[in-house]
């Protein structure tokens, strides 16, 4: 019997992955699309938890969070756009101009 | 009208201390120095004529009071500026009047060509003001404010020719170390406070009889000995006593006359006056009587070996003056109050006439203080010669001079005391007798007869000095003739002194029981006794100083008299033991301060530096150290929820 | 309906400015003008005056079917950011005079969409919009941080920002969906009850708080979820750091406050109450620690920023501690206070980094060296400002920090209130470092000469803030009283 | 209740001044001096209205100030107060009179110097706990630019010292302050910050320690007391002479006033227990500070180190909680106020002629500069306690008192008055006597008149409460006895 916990588990298990990816990949896209993973997990437990409740309020949610999520991809591919056009880069750890 | 007689007594000295500074620039010499004097001589006036009024005696120790004006008052302490003339300040102020006013006028040719004249009529006025207050002082807070004002005197004249940093250190010694007897009698007072609930003298020596009568103070109370021995270390300090007499050879750096009044006829004696006034608490604390008279005894002994081979004038009177102390705080702790007073008042006469009459040879030989380099000044300087030659024999102590009747009265009691401690102390004070008389003898041969070792430039002005000096030489001779008249032996039924300073004692003979009466013969064959020794060290002295000390010299080598010629080396002993350890301290607590504390201080700010070095060291720009951080930070809180 | 619209008016009308802007530059097709300025600075009056308006008339209610709760404290925050979008607006035209390659046309139009999305976040009442609201303030500032495309420091601001920002919303997010799992609501008004309610699932929304506030912590800067400032702050240009340093405090501790009853229940108020102290005294002291050598003013600025993140969330701690009651109301006020005061006191001292901007990487603290004898006003309005952030009295840093600290003393965590002094006392060291570089240092020989770039509405900005700074400082009793009884409603 | 408002006009009179002064053109000093001179001396006639305050607290203002703390602005002023109001009024217009030295900046000087008159002479008044804190800190900002602009080499380390030290303990009070507040609130459902309701607090014994502990810290470093003392030697070698003066003269009597008025009062019991641990720091400040100046081969850092051993005569005093003890250290603090103000004053005037400070750049001043030197004697016999001047009084009020209660540690102090004589001799001597040790040194110009009537009042001050402290006795004393009482009762 999957009960709502296992989705926790696995949403959990998805969110560490990401949280990973974006500790350990260098590549600024990588560690985008790492985030993005997170962000999923998280659409997971809002639409399993709606899935418990019976609630169509969570799923709501979860379009909402995608819908969002896709504005700040938008927004984040053109500041590394930017990144790329400036430095010809796309290594996270190249960027570090501003420090101290 | 007493009153405002007593208070004018007072006000006077300073009134003119004030006059003289305000108006320095318009008044000319001459002027000032007569207001200086006559602010002295205003007051010795004015006090025989309201001491007269005292002289009978009453159940009550009579006195006349007068308040000035209120001082300290509140939370229960109540001390005004209230004067107090019974006998015992009455005789000390004729002596620091009377005394004075003659050193002034002897000033007067003395400073005569010193560019400081002026400055110096002040602070001689404002000296004699303080020691007005000292010794009329109801209270013990005016009595310490007249205490530190004599100090302060002492320490601007013995430091009068600042321009030689060695009169300025001097100076400094002085305060210093009086500054060290102070703190007993301010730690006495606080003491005293705290038993009587009252700072006023009176008040506290009835206050300990009355309770001595109710038995609330019985003989040998463990608090009254603390405070006698507290008084006794501000005693020690003012009035050089062992260990604290260092200061006072030192202090011979002033003016002559500043010795003479200062450093030898008054202020000094201020330690005497002092446990005189408290001399019921000694008379209850026979431990402090003992130590008082031991402590008499050794400084009258040690004073008087180094004066043996000293060769400045000036020091060997100093040294004497030391010694002579000792011999009345020796009278004091044997119960002989009324003979160490009478010694103070003999004591100023002939000290003050040696101290004047070495001023006036100093003078005479353009500041030559050296003996060695003196000689045969018989001629040149009569009447200096003759008076100086009368005060050698009383401070040697020869009938009928005054010195012998004090100086016997002060054995006497002392030899024919009860237990083994009194007669020792005696026996001390008669060998010290003989070494006066040979040091005073020696001193005088060596600076009045034999050949002249004057050097050119002493020679230069060599003349006798005006009258202004010679004058107050002459009445000091005849006082320290006559002054033995005083306070005949007892067997001769003749003591004006004694008897006006009876009811001063009363309590504390009372107290302690009053002393036998002995037999006469025993007295006089101890005079004779005294006489005997006292004459045969002078004659000593005669004779081995005849010509100098030219054939004589070089003295005895040897252990004791190098000891002797370094003055016990107490001054090393003072720089080795007490001074360079507290130096040390300074120091230390100077580098304490700058590289611990502050290295602690400056320590914290530099670790706040280094955290935010840390902080910014992690701070590197990399996205990955601040994900690695956030998520670190993520997992501490998620798991400190388990 | 209209009275739900008029309510969210002070979300509404920032928004609209920012679309009117954003159609303005389109029709003015690129051309410079002072036009797209002055309609967004009106923007923001509007919207601070309409917010004022509402708070001063006790306008108040739910909205949306209880999805925005438009109170008291939502308005408080609410002209509070609408106040510094004001001021950054006014900072910016002299800024952008002389860095035309920040002068994009969607500038002031990305300002006023981030001042919508802060209006929203602390107003917000539902988990929906408090997500909304994060984002609508958040994507609007990325862009703005990496506005001068040209400028590798400004890129590298926006991209660690949007970066760091992407993930922190990922918390937040997968702590909403947890919280959402444990209690089955989005509003946040019914979720303690809901939590409450559903015990056996206590774990799940303490695990739910944890990462709900991770997220929010990194909005506010606490410590070490702050990593960000620092590099943001530097990089973007100077009014978008004041902006940010102030407006987005002030709307993500609008959110915190809200969120304070979530946490007691959550997490119970001990375990709260003890995490949120220990984010409090390390954001206190990295804040602090961090500022003391910087050579850069603005970097400065952003550390000292994070201490004072870290000085409020001590106030949001003896809130969770006590849970409710007289304290919750105390502690709002505190806080709202301090936000006020804060951006006052920040704005200005951003004014006078604006003002000595030598160029990218050249915002050095040594740029105030001799700057009393010079520019003897200036200085002295700087000092204020210093005074103020370091809170000495009588300036209003002073009482903002009194208000918070005695909450911490009420909340009975006296620790925590030493603890705090003593973060303001390292504090001070680098504060009057800048009072010693302006007052007691000559400039250098040979120092480039000064280019003060100031403009009217700059000066305007700055002189409201030092005057607000020591008013509130002197005579705060109006304004305490206004927060208290506006906070108490 | 509310009387005419005088202590308000004495306070933020000055404040006007200093805005006038700032208003006036920079290029003409005698303008500036004159108008700064002018209402530091108002400022000055004013603040003798209130001489007579005695044993309870008159003149009371009192105002909402932040009635949701319940903080008022609350002014008063007993004879505790008083005399520190009124000595802050006069060192203030003596710094201005003998500012001739300051060249550029004498505008911002002033400015400045007024403002602190504000903050030192507001600091007396409040009767409100946070009206007291707002002065006490705001003491700081001034002086913190006086030392920082006009001071010496190393001023930027003094000034950073000098402010961080003071806000390290201050800061801790606010917490201790707010703490009462709240406890206040507890008890009586009302808030108020004034320092009477406060007193009216019944704490238990353990939390009037902490309170206690919060104050005593602060109050300790402006004492200041051993070891809390380094940056006095500091602050005053760098600060220019007006800020050392008025850091002698006021800023540290903030300390010993701040535990009269606030931490004994506030925690009697506290007061009681900490006696021991306070007197011991005091004790070693006395004797530790007197052997600190012995080390010291500059002026201003002897001066400075004396006044770490004479405030600690004051804490002696203090916590001795002896009415005759308390009345002395009342005294000292205004006797240490008027003595090291006034030696910092010389020092000045000798340093501005010579540029030097070291013990062995003068020699000779008697004689070269005898008014000068002269006053210099004075001065230091006055701090030494001489009878007759004014240290001996309080210096003797403080022993009988604390003799009474605490004797051992009335012992060691005493010792102090030694160490005390052997320091200061040898400054004097070293100074002012021998013969000038350098040309320069040779020809140092005497005291000008402007100097002499700066140093004037000081030395008749010395002089008069040195013999008839009387009129001063009698208002101070109902005062301390109405706190010592209070403490008493506990």
């Amino acid at each position: 019997m999957i009960t709502v916990v296992d989705y926790y588990v696995v949403a959990s298990i998805l969110f560490a992955i990401g949280a990973l990816g974006f500790l350990l990949r260098k590549n600024v896209l990588v560690m985008f699309m790492s985030v993005e993973l997170m962000l999923n997990s998280a659409n997971l437990v809002l639409v399993a938890s709606a899935k418990s409740f019976d609630l169509a309020r969570g799923s709501a949610f979860a379009l909402v969070s995608v819908a969002v999520a896709a504005a700040e991809v938008g927004v984040g591919l053109a500041i590394i756009i930017a990144l790329f056009r400036l430095k010809a880069t796309v290594d996270a750890e190249e960027i570090t101009n501003l420090r101290g | 009208m007493e009153e405002n007689l007593l208070e004018l007594i007072i006000l006077i000295p300073f009134a003119s201390v004030v006059v003289q500074y305000f108006l320095h620039r318009v008044l000319p010499a001459r002027l000032a120095g007569l207001i200086a004097c006559g602010a002295v001589l205003v007051p010795f006036l004015l006090t025989v004529v309201v001491g007269r009024g005292i002289g009978a005696a009453a159940p009550q120790v009579p006195a006349v009071t007068a308040t000035i004006a209120s001082w300290l008052t509140g939370g229960g302490l109540e001390v005004a500026f209230g004067l107090r003339l019974d006998p015992l300040s009455c005789a000390w102020t004729l002596v620091v009047t009377g005394i004075g006013f003659l050193i002034h006028v002897y000033s007067l040719g003395y400073m005569h060509h010193d560019p400081g004249f002026k400055r110096f009529f002040i602070y001689m006025n404002l000296f004699i003001g303080s020691m007005l207050a000292l010794v009329l002082g109801d209270s013990l807070p005016l009595l310490f404010l007249g205490w530190e004002g004599v100090g302060l005197c002492s320490y601007l004249l013995i430091g009068f020719w600042f321009e030689d940093m060695n009169n300025a250190r001097a100076g400094q010694k002085a305060f210093v170390v009086n500054r060290i007897g102070d703190l007993g009698f301010l730690l006495a007072m606080l003491m005293i406070f705290q038993t009587f609930g009252t700072l006023d003298i009176a008040a506290v020596t009835n206050g300990l009889s009355a309770g001595h009568a109710q038995g609330t103070f019985a003989l040998g109370d463990a608090r009254i000995t603390l405070i006698a021995l507290l008084l006794f270390v501000g005693a020690c300090g003012k009035s050089a006593q062992l260990p604290l007499f260092v200061w006072l050879p030192d202090a011979m750096a002033g003016p002559t006359p500043v010795s003479a009044l200062i450093h030898a006829a008054t202020m000094v004696t201020a330690g005497i006056y002092m446990v005189a006034r408290f001399s019921v608490f000694f008379a209850l604390a026979p431990v402090a009587s003992a130590v008082v008279a031991i402590v008499g005894a050794l400084t009258a002994f040690v004073s008087a070996t180094i004066a043996l081979r000293q060769r400045d004038i000036k020091k060997v009177l100093a040294y004497s003056t030391c010694s002579q102390l000792g011999y009345m705080f020796l009278g004091l702790g044997v119960g002989a109050y009324g003979a160490a007073v009478f010694h103070v008042v003999t004591h100023a006469f002939f000290k003050a006439l040696l101290f004047l009459g070495a001023g006036s040879v100093i003078h005479a030989l353009s500041h030559e203080q050296n003996a060695m380099k003196m000689g045969g000044l018989k001629p040149h300087l009569p009447r200096t010669h003759w008076t100086f030659f009368v005060g050698c024999f009383a401070l040697a102590g020869i009938f009928p001079f005054a010195g012998f009747f004090s100086k016997d009265k002060i054995l006497g009691e002392a030899l024919l005391g009860h237990g083994w401690l009194f007669p020792l102390v005696g026996v001390l004070g008669l060998i010290t007798a003989l070494m006066t008389a040979f040091y005073t003898f020696r001193l005088y041969r060596l600076v009045f007869t034999g050949p002249e070792r004057l050097d050119a430039h002493a020679k230069k002005h060599l003349h006798e000095s005006p009258a202004t000096m010679t004058v107050p030489l002459v009445i000091l001779a005849l006082l320290s003739i006559g002054g033995g008249a005083l306070s005949l032996p007892a067997f001769a039924h003749f003591d004006i002194l004694g008897d006006y300073l009876r009811p001063i004692f009363a309590p504390a003979l009372a107290v302690a029981g009053e002393a036998a009466h002995h037999a006469v013969n025993v007295e006089v064959a101890l005079m004779l006794v005294s006489l005997a020794v006292v004459i045969g060290g002078a004659w000593w002295a005669w004779n081995r100083f005849a010509r100098g000390p030219g054939d004589q010299l070089p003295l005895p080598q040897g252990g004791l008299p190098f000891l002797l010629e370094n003055k016990w080396f107490v001054d090393e002993i003072y720089a080795i033991f007490v001074v360079g350890p507290m130096r040390g301290t300074a120091l230390l607590a100077g580098f304490f301060d700058r590289y611990v504390i502050d290295g602690i201080v400056n320590g914290l700010a530099r670790l706040c530096d280094l955290c935010g070095a840390v902080v910014r060291l992690l701070q590197n720009g990399a996205v990955h150290t601040y994900a690695l951080l956030f998520i670190a930070g993520a997992v501490y809180l998620v798991c400190s929820l388990l | 309906m209209f009275q739900d619209i008029a309510l969210a008016g002070p979300i509404l009308l920032p928004a609209l400015a920012a679309l009117l802007l954003l159609g303005v530059e389109l029709l003015a097709g690129g051309r410079r003008s002072q036009g797209s300025f002055l309609l967004c600075a009106l923007g923001a009056l509007v919207a601070l005056i309409y917010t004022g308006y509402f708070l001063a008339n006790g306008r108040t209610g739910l909205a949306f079917n209880g999805t925005l709760n438009v109170d008291n404290t939502a308005l408080l925050i609410a002209l509070i950011v609408h106040f510094s979008a004001l001021l950054a607006v006014l900072l910016s035209r002299s800024y952008l005079a002389a860095r035309r390659d920040a002068d994009a046309p969607e500038y002031y139009s990305l300002v006023m969409a981030a001042a919508s999305g802060m209006a929203m976040l602390a107003a917000a009442n539902d988990l929906v919009n408090v997500f909304l609201g994060v984002e609508l303030m958040s994507i609007p500032l990325y862009v703005l941080a990496a506005i001068r495309r040209k400028s590798a420091r400004s890129v590298e601001a926006g991209l660690k920002y949007l970066l760091l920002g992407a993930f922190a919303s990922a918390f937040l997010l997968f702590g909403m969906g947890l919280l959402y799992g444990a209690s089955g609501s989005t509003l946040l008004s019914a979720l303690p009850a809901e939590i409450a309610r559903l015990e056996t699932n206590g774990g799940l929304a303490a695990f739910g708080v944890v990462m709900f506030l991770i997220g929010v912590f990194f909005k506010v800067a606490a410590v070490p979820f702050h990593m960000w400032t620092p590099d943001v702050y530097e990089g973007s240009p100077t009014p978008v750091t004041a902006f940010m340093a102030t407006a987005t405090k002030a709307a993500a501790f609008g959110l915190l406050l809200r969120f304070t009853p979530v946490i007691a229940t959550g997490m119970g108020p001990e375990a709260g109450s003890s995490m949120l102290a220990v984010i409090a005294v390390l954001t206190m002291f990295v804040g602090n620690l961090g500022a003391l050598r910087q050579q850069n003013l603005k970097r400065l600025l952003a550390y000292s920023s994070i201490a004072h993140a870290g000085y409020m969330l001590v106030g949001v701690a003896a809130i969770v501690a006590e849970d409710g009651g007289e304290i919750a109301l105390t502690g709002s006020s505190a806080i709202v206070f301090y936000l006020g005061t804060y951006a006052a006191m920040n704005l200005g001292a951003f004014g006078v980094a604006v003002v000595l901007d030598r160029g990218e990487g050249r915002e050095g603290v040594n740029e105030l060296k001799g700057l009393c004898s010079e520019r003897p006003l200036l200085a002295a309005v700087m000092a204020v400002f210093t005074l103020a952030l370091a809170g000495v009295p009588p300036t209003a840093g002073f009482l903002g920090k009194l208000y918070v600290f005695s909450c911490a003393v009420q909340a009975r965590m006296y620790a925590l209130a030493v603890v705090a002094v003593l973060a303001s006392v390292v504090g001070l060291f680098y504060y009057l470092r800048l009072i010693l570089l302006m007052y007691f240092t000559p400039r250098e020989e040979g120092a480039e000469p000064r280019l003060l770039r100031t403009d009217s509405f700059l000066a305007v900005a700055s002189f409201v803030c030092a005057v607000l700074v020591l008013w509130l400082g002197v005579l705060p009793a109006w304004f305490v009283d206004f927060v208290e009884a506006t906070v108490r409603g | 209740m509310n009387s005419f408002g005088i202590l308000s006009l004495i306070t933020f009179l000055p404040l006007l001044g200093a805005l006038v002064v700032a208003f006036l053109p920079r290029e003409n000093p005698k303008v500036l001096r004159a108008a700064a001179l002018l209402f530091g001396l108002a400022n000055l006639g004013l603040s003798l209205l209130i001489v007579n305050a005695a044993g309870t607290m008159v003149f009371v203002e009192r105002l909402h100030w932040i009635p949701a703390f319940g903080v008022c602005y609350g002014m008063a002023v007993d004879g505790i107060s008083m005399p520190l109001v009124i000595l802050s009024c006069l060192v203030v217009p003596i710094i201005i009179a003998t500012t001739f030295h300051v060249g550029r900046g004498l505008k911002e000087y002033l400015v400045l110097l007024l403002i602190m008159e504000t903050g030192m002479v507001g600091v007396f008044c409040a009767t409100d706990i946070i009206l007291f804190y707002v002065f006490f800190e705001l003491t700081l900002v001034p002086l913190y630019f006086l030392i920082g602009m006009f001071g010496g080499v190393n001023r930027i380390y003094a000034a950073f010292k000098f402010f961080l030290f003071t806000a390290f303990g201050s800061l801790p009070m606010l917490v201790a302050i707010l703490f009462l507040l709240y406890q206040h609130h507890q008890a009586t459902g009302v808030w108020s910050a004034s320092i009477e309701d406060l007193r009216a607090l019944r704490l238990d014994a353990a939390t009037q320690n902490w309170v206690f502990a919060g104050f005593a810290l602060a109050f300790a470093i402006k004492v200041p007391l051993w070891p809390l003392h380094t940056w006095l030697p500091d602050a005053h070698v760098q600060a220019p002479t007006g800020g050392s003066i008025v850091l002698a003269a006021i800023m540290l009597k903030l300390g010993t006033y701040g535990f009269l008025r606030i931490a004994m009062p506030l925690a009697p019991q506290a007061a009681h227990s900490f006696a021991t641990p306070v007197l011991v720091l005091a004790v070693i400040s006395v004797i530790y500070g007197a052997y600190l100046a012995w080390a010291q081969d500059d002026l201003k850092k002897l001066v400075a180190c004396s006044s770490v051993s004479h405030m600690g005569f004051v804490m002696l005093g203090l916590f001795a909680l002896e009415p005759l003890a308390a009345r002395g250290a009342m005294l000292q603090m205004l006797n240490h106020g008027v003595s090291t103000g006034a030696l910092f004053l010389l020092v000045g005037c000798v340093y501005e002629r010579r540029h030097k400070r070291g013990l062995d750049d003068f020699g000779g001043l008697v004689k070269v500069s005898p008014a000068l030197g002269i006053a210099l004697v004075i001065t230091s016999l006055s701090s030494i306690g001489l009878p007759g001047l004014n240290g001996f009084v309080g210096e003797l009020f403080i022993l009988l008192g604390a003799f009474k209660t605490q004797p051992v540690f009335a012992i060691l102090c005493a010792s102090g008055v030694l160490l005390g004589a052997i320091y200061m001799l040898q400054m004097v001597r070293r100074v002012c006597y021998g013969t000038p040790n350098c040309e320069e040194a040779a020809h140092l110009s005497d005291m000008s008149v402007a100097e002499k009537f700066a140093f004037a009042p000081l030395v008749i001050l010395m002089f008069w409460i040195g013999l008839a402290p009387g009129f001063l006795l009698e208002r101070i004393g109902p005062a301390v006895d109405s706190i010592l009482a209070a403490l008493g009762n506990t």
